[in-house]
């Protein structure tokens, strides 16, 4: 039962400290430290193969760190140091995650696809029937929630992913490209539903490559590279920090 | 929610009830033995496959080991019938505990395998558990069996009680199956809409999804396969009472599950009515190909037969028979003009 | 598109078909004499030479004809053939029943005692019968006693060797043939008295019991276990092999020479012993085989192993070339026409199977009925004296009253000389002298 | 005695990973067990059994080896392009049924047109039941004769897979068949191909186990079995896995019925199999593929 350590006025979330992660030789993630502070929009970027994603799925117990500490802070402040925390026992801590390709549970309509969820995290069906119900408005799914999720096209899947982790009551949730391969006005649409989740009061780990889409939705960026830290700031900055502009040549600003 | 789900039922409910009101009558109308006798073995596949269908349709964890479960329940009621004279509805429930023990000390281990590994890990341990049936053969009788003496009226232990009867038409075997397969349809539904099922269909989909969203995927499948086996205990219970002998060979053996999965996986795996679909097919078309191919050749025609079937059930209908309930199903909604979610369709 | 997979599916079929028949020439391989193409077709329903017209007496053959049991089923049909033959050719019928004829159907019980009810309840259903020949495998023949005491039609068991079949207390079965517990005493008698010729006191040497685990198997080893203790012998070595995963047998057998084993009690299958024969020369171990039966004394064998088999010796309920077959002109006839018409001397399921029917036949005769009840009355009733095909089995015949086993029925041992069994031990049924398994020679 | 008890397990393993290597060609490109192998095996048996009548008396049946293994082939490619293929990525279930219904039909087959009786190919006995002595160890010849094929045939699959065309073109393809494409391999032919090597070498190990093996439809099915194991304990789609694993549940199986007992011999060849798959749930060679 550790004191929630404040810095500045702000109560973190995670503090990630020196994670390290190699796979067969290739060193994905290199003593990696960052913080999340709570009820921020933090984006995490850096060209493809920089060990974003990677990141997650650490922090999210699909991988375990070779070395290196992951400490979590719950909503009511207790500290928990996350080594071999399973997927879903994180998940009930309330992080939440979604993946680079959307994962709908394909043979389920929209509307059971959240209660599925939703059953896990509420005493009643009855309960679990409201909170779903309730999402489904937040999301604007009304009228497509007795669609096989199969049926969707990709971006409301992906909506979909992003508001069916709601049902677990995440305290923090972490979206990995969940813009890829989207149009502009569905990624205007993506980010407008982000920010109203934020405002949910939950905090946002926004894992992009793309810098442009990040700089108006994010109020602090984490930049890595080759699996390191890079640097940190607000958007407008880092993006002039002339290490950065290098690790992105080649990379594709537009959208 | 009860009423919703019915209503989307409504027609799966109905053509059920029709059905075991059919069932109902069908002794009474036939009074010929083999029949029933066909039909007993009928219902009773049925339920074995509501049982497996429970982890290996909704779950699609394709088990190898109901036999070891079926067994289970099979030699402890006649073990304890033989030693203590023990009632099978008391018996029943040291068998269905067993079945519990063993599902845990197999799936505890297979659960951690994806795709082929699990289905492997389970033939090996089903094959472990018979050839250990075989091994003790002191009290388990070895490859002998064991089988218990014809008990008469004039016997004392003779009667319900020991679920022991000499009706020439075999009608109280036939009632208890049916029951029992009525039964194990209404767990499945049950399970279908509760969260377990829910769960099941979630792990199937998109296991990462599911575990990143909390759902612990080996705790949701043990429980499918838990009570799986529990059903798969009771049926052995049952089904031994009515053959009166029980021997590894058939009741333990790799073949017993692969009949049970089939009888499921080609009526529709996670379906509520796939296995008793599967079993009114395969069951009467193994009977009729085997009486009359059966002097063709050196026989086995039957069998062959048997097997073409699988093949075209594969290649033409994988989601198996019901699905041609649902395409019909679907086909009505549409000229009725209402579009429906599948009720009765679960498989993917 | 769906016509295409059809076609397709249909096609899958037809290929394999040929894929099959590629190998057809097989049946006619002269190196095959244990596949004789014409009589493993199905028997033919017998067109009696009396009476056409007449109503058949059917008898009920159930038998593996499929799975990995069929061999005996084969045995078992051809020796169906045969009596159908000799009762409807030769004794003109049944006189008492104003010579109508016999017709014995047999019926695929499968390998498979889980499946085996299914058939023999069709077969039931279909027909009236008088008489049911049950099945050899015991289980089998155990779950058809609580159908046939339903259907109340007798039961006589053929070869089936496990005591089990007539402790159930059925009223209906009743079984012919020398159990395994009546064979072990004399396979263990001829072990002394073997080991006499060879000038070695019985108990100094040193047995290995090896035996198929499945139901036959497994009762032959608990009889033999408990025998080679009363008697005081030095069993070495006892385990059982999984019939289902025997791949090799090179491990067994050098097991069995660790153990140093002068005696070889096996219990086992055609392709088992194969193995375990093969492997044995491989690894030159030579020990004195006094096998348990079944494959032991069938033709396969010999047609597998050639003249090695000659000299190994096995207990059986009965073998073809034994006094009580000997000495009986009728059967002598039915022997004949066995041997000209499949080639190969008649094997231990098929002669049970035979002796089986012609009880049965006697006991109508006598009562001049076809009446099931009255047909299980009357075998109750009728022994050696009465009934001389009691003969056969050895031993003095009688069916029990009360569980239907025939209390007189004695098993004999064989030995392979020049290709077929004989038998050679107990003397009273010897038909020839026991001969000395590495000179063929008789002993001095 | 131990030295013996080695040599019969590893050469029994030899043939067990003959077909295990069969199995692994086939799922290492599609992805699928074929249940129907120990059948394919027996099919196998009874060629050799066959087209063995047209032989002189006491001849070996090696000779047979190129009809065997053309006639299996062409079997593998007919049963791939008519059913196998229809049931890749589909789902477990599918291809476990469809090739369990071919052993039904297969194993069937064979009754209906041979019956089930017991037959063995006349070898000369010496051949037969012959063998060296070396070391104080008896080797069977006719097992030195498989164990020696079952190699050479491993030898060459390696050689196929990183030295040909359509070999590297299998490779590429079970890695990735996406990208395969891309690059300009015919997945199809691929797959046919891998499909019928498979079911020749089933067809191989009957013919190498012909003279020791009795034959009747139902021969296959342990070796089957086994092989399954065998491919499973040393890691799908993984050659060098399935060698491994032929050859440990040879020893295995030796060790078990020799030393202790041979009723046990199944139990501690699956129990190993349940052990290697706790501690590695990818096999013994076996690489993780991220299934989601």
């Amino acid at each position: 039962m550790v004191h929630n350590e404040v810095s500045g006025e702000k109560k973190k979330v995670f503090e990630v400290v020196e994670l390290d992660k190699s796979f067969a030789g290739v060193h994905a993630v290199n003593k990696f430290s960052f913080d999340v502070y709570e009820g921020e929009i933090l984006g995490l970027i850096g060209p493809n193969g920089c060990g974003k994603s990677t990141s997650v799925n650490l922090m999210t117990g699909v991988y375990k760190q070779d070395s290196g500490s992951i400490i979590y802070y719950a909503a009511d402040g207790t500290k928990h140091t996350l080594e071999r925390q399973s997927p879903p026992m994180r998940a009930r801590m309330g992080i939440g995650r979604t993946f680079q390709t959307p994962k709908p549970f394909s043979d389920m309509t929209v509307f059971d696809n959240i209660f599925a969820v939703a059953m896990l995290y509420n005493k009643s069906l009855k309960e679990a029937r409201n909170v779903t119900e309730e999402i489904i408005e937040f999301a604007g799914f009304r009228q497509i929630a007795g669609e096989k999720s199969t049926k969707l096209p990709i971006e409301k899947r992906k909506w979909m992913d992003m508001t069916r982790v709601l049902a677990t009551k995440p305290r923090i949730l972490m979206l990995d490209e969940c813009l890829a391969g989207l149009t502009p006005s569905e990624i205007e649409e993506s980010l407008e539903i982000v920010r109203k989740i934020n405002r949910r009061g939950i905090t946002i780990l926004f894992i992009e490559h793309v810098m442009s889409a990040v700089a108006n939705l994010c109020e602090r960026v984490v930049v890595m590279l080759e699996g390191k830290f890079l640097t940190e700031g607000i958007p407008a900055n880092v993006m002039k920090e002339p290490e950065v502009i290098k690790a992105y040549l080649g990379e594709d600003y537009a959208v | 929610m009860a009423v919703e789900t019915f209503r989307k039922n409504m027609l799966a409910i109905v053509l059920f009830i029709v059905f075991l009101a059919a069932a109902a009558v069908f002794p009474f109308v036939f009074g010929n033995r083999y029949l029933n006798r066909v039909a007993i073995d009928i219902l009773f596949f049925a339920a074995m496959g509501n049982a497996w269908n429970i982890i290996g349709g909704y779950g699609r964890q394709t088990s190898w080991a109901s036999a070891t479960f079926f067994a289970i329940g099979a030699y402890t009621s006649i073990m304890l019938f033989l030693h203590f004279e023990t009632s099978p509805f008391i018996s029943m429930w040291p068998g269905m505990v067993l079945a519990v023990l063993m599902a845990v000390v197999i799936g505890l281990p297979c659960f951690r395998l994806r795709g082929v590994y699990f289905a492997i890990a389970t033939i090996a341990m089903a094959t472990i558990s018979r050839q250990l049936l075989v091994y003790f053969s002191d009290f388990t009788g070895g490859n002998l069996g064991l089988s218990f003496p014809i008990i008469g009226p004039a016997n004392p232990l003779y009667g319900p009680a020991n679920l022991l009867f000499s009706d020439f038409l075999l009608r109280p075997y036939y009632f208890i199956a049916l029951g029992w397969m009525a039964v194990t349809v209404v767990i499945v539904w049950v399970i279908e809409h509760r969260m377990l099922g829910y769960h099941l269909r979630a792990i199937c989909d998109d296991q990462d999804a599911a575990e990143s969203l909390g759902i612990k995927s080996s705790v949701v499948k043990l429980k499918a396969f838990i009570i799986s086996a529990m059903m798969l205990s009771f049926t052995g219970t049952l089904y031994v009472f009515m053959l009166r002998i029980v021997d590894p060979e058939t009741f333990a053996s790799h073949e017993m599950s692969v009949r049970i999965a089939i009888v499921a996986i080609l009526g529709g795996m996670g379906t509520k009515f796939g296995p008793l679909v599967g079993a009114l097919v395969t069951i009467p078309l193994l009977e009729i190909s085997n009486n009359y191919l059966a002097d063709l050749g050196h026989g086995g025609a039957g069998w062959v037969l048997y097997g073409l079937l699988i093949v075209v059930i594969v290649l033409f209908r994988p989601n198996g028979i019901v699905s041609l309930f649902d395409s019909a199903k679907s086909l009505l909604a549409r000229n009725a003009g209402k579009g429906k979610s599948g009720g009765e369709a679960g498989g993917a | 598109m769906k016509k295409k997979w059809l076609i397709s599916a249909i096609s899958v079929v037809v290929v394999l078909v040929l894929a099959l028949a590629a190998c057809a020439p097989a049946t006619q391989a002269p190196a095959a004499p244990a596949a004789p193409a014409a009589p493993a077709a199905p028997a033919a329903p017998a067109v009696p030479a009396g009476g056409g017209a007449l109503e058949p007496v059917r008898f009920l053959v159930f038998a593996m004809m499929t799975g990995p049991n069929a061999e005996s089923g084969r045995q078992v049909q051809m020796a169906a053939k045969t009596a159908e033959w000799y009762i409807n050719e030769v004794l003109g019928g049944f006189p008492s029943l104003g010579g109508r004829p016999i017709h014995l159907n047999v019926v695929d019980s499968t390998s498979d005692a889980a499946q085996a009810p299914m058939p023999f309840e069709a077969a039931l259903q279909a027909e009236d019968y008088s008489v049911v020949i049950g099945n050899s495998n015991s289980s089998i023949a155990l779950t058809q006693l609580p159908i046939v005491e339903a259907h109340q039609i007798p039961m006589i068991t053929g070869a089936a060797a496990n005591i089990a079949i007539s402790q159930q207390g059925s009223s209906f079965s009743f079984q012919p043939a020398a159990t395994s517990r009546a064979f072990i005493p004399t396979q263990l008698d001829f072990l002394e008295y073997y080991s006499g010729h060879l000038g070695i006191p019985v108990k100094e040497l040193r047995l290995g019991l090896i035996f198929a685990d499945d139901a036959w198997g497994t009762d032959n080893a608990n009889n033999t276990r408990q025998q080679v203790k009363e008697r005081g012998l030095n069993l070495v070595f006892d385990q059982s092999y999984n019939v289902a995963a025997f791949t090799d047998a090179t491990p067994l057998i050098t097991a069995l020479m660790a153990a140093d084993v002068d005696v070889l009690l096996p219990s086992s299958y055609p392709a088992d012993l194969s193995l375990i024969f093969t492997a044995m020369g491989a690894l030159n171990f030579n020990p004195l085989v006094v096998g348990g039966g079944a494959a032991m004394t069938w033709p396969s064998l010999y047609a597998d192993l050639g003249d090695a088999v000659n000299g190994l010796t096995s207990v059986d309920s009965w073998v073809s070339d034994q006094t009580g077959a000997r000495e009986h002109e009728g059967w002598q006839v039915m022997n004949d026409w066995y041997e000209e018409q499949f080639g190969e001397f008649i094997p231990g399921q098929a002669g049970p199977t035979m002796f089986s029917i012609m009880l049965a036949y006697s006991a109508i005769e006598r009562i001049g009925s076809d009446d099931p009840i009255a047909i299980r009355d009357e075998l109750r009733v009728i022994d050696e004296t009465t009934v001389d095909w009691f003969k056969i089995p050895n031993g003095v015949g009688d069916f029990d009253n009360v569980t239907g086993l025939n209390t007189g029925a004695r098993a004999v041992m064989m030995q392979w000389q020049n290709g077929r069994p004989t038998a050679v031990f107990p003397p009273e049924y010897a038909a020839s002298p026991l001969l000395n398994p590495d000179t063929m020679k008789p002993f001095e | 005695m131990l030295f013996q008890v080695i040599v019969n397990g590893l050469l029994m393993g030899g043939v067990f990973a003959l077909i295990a290597v069969g199995l692994t060609m086939i799922h290492g490109v599609m992805k699928i067990v074929n249940f129907a192998q120990g059948d394919f095996l027996a099919m196998g048996l009874f060629m050799t059994y066959g087209l063995y009548a047209f032989m002189p008396e006491h001849s070996m049946p090696y000779w047979l080896i190129l009809p065997v293994a053309a006639g299996m082939y062409l079997f593998g490619m007919i049963v791939f392009r008519f059913a196998i293929k229809r049931v890749l990525n589909t789902g477990d279930s599918n291809y476990i049924l469809l090739t369990i219904g071919l052993s039904f039909m297969i194993q069937n087959l064979l009754q209906l047109i041979y019956g089930a009786d017991f037959r063995s190919i006349p070898v000369s006995d010496t051949f037969r039941m012959g063998s060296w002595e070396f070391l104080g160890a008896m080797f069977p010849i006719s097992r030195i004769v498989a164990f020696a094929a079952a190699a050479i045939f491993v030898v060459f699959v390696n050689w196929f897979l990183t030295k040909t065309d359509i070999g590297r073109a299998m490779r590429a393809t079970a890695e990735n068949r996406a990208v395969a494409e891309s690059l300009g391999i015919r997945g199809g032919r691929v797959y046919v191909t891998a499909f019928a090597i498979g079911t020749m070498f089933a067809g191989i190990s009957g013919l190498l186990i012909s003279p020791v093996q009795m034959i009747f439809p139902t021969a296959g099915v342990p070796f089957g079995l086994v092989a399954m194991s065998a491919m499973v304990l040393g890691g799908l789609g993984n050659i060098k896995g399935a060698l491994l694993g032929g050859l440990i549940i040879g020893l295995v199986e030796s060790f078990t019925s020799t030393y202790v007992n041979i009723a046990l011999a199944p139990v501690a060849v699956n129990l190993v199999l349940v052990l290697v798959l706790i501690f590695k749930p990818y096999g013994l060679l076996g690489k993780r593929r991220r299934t989601a």
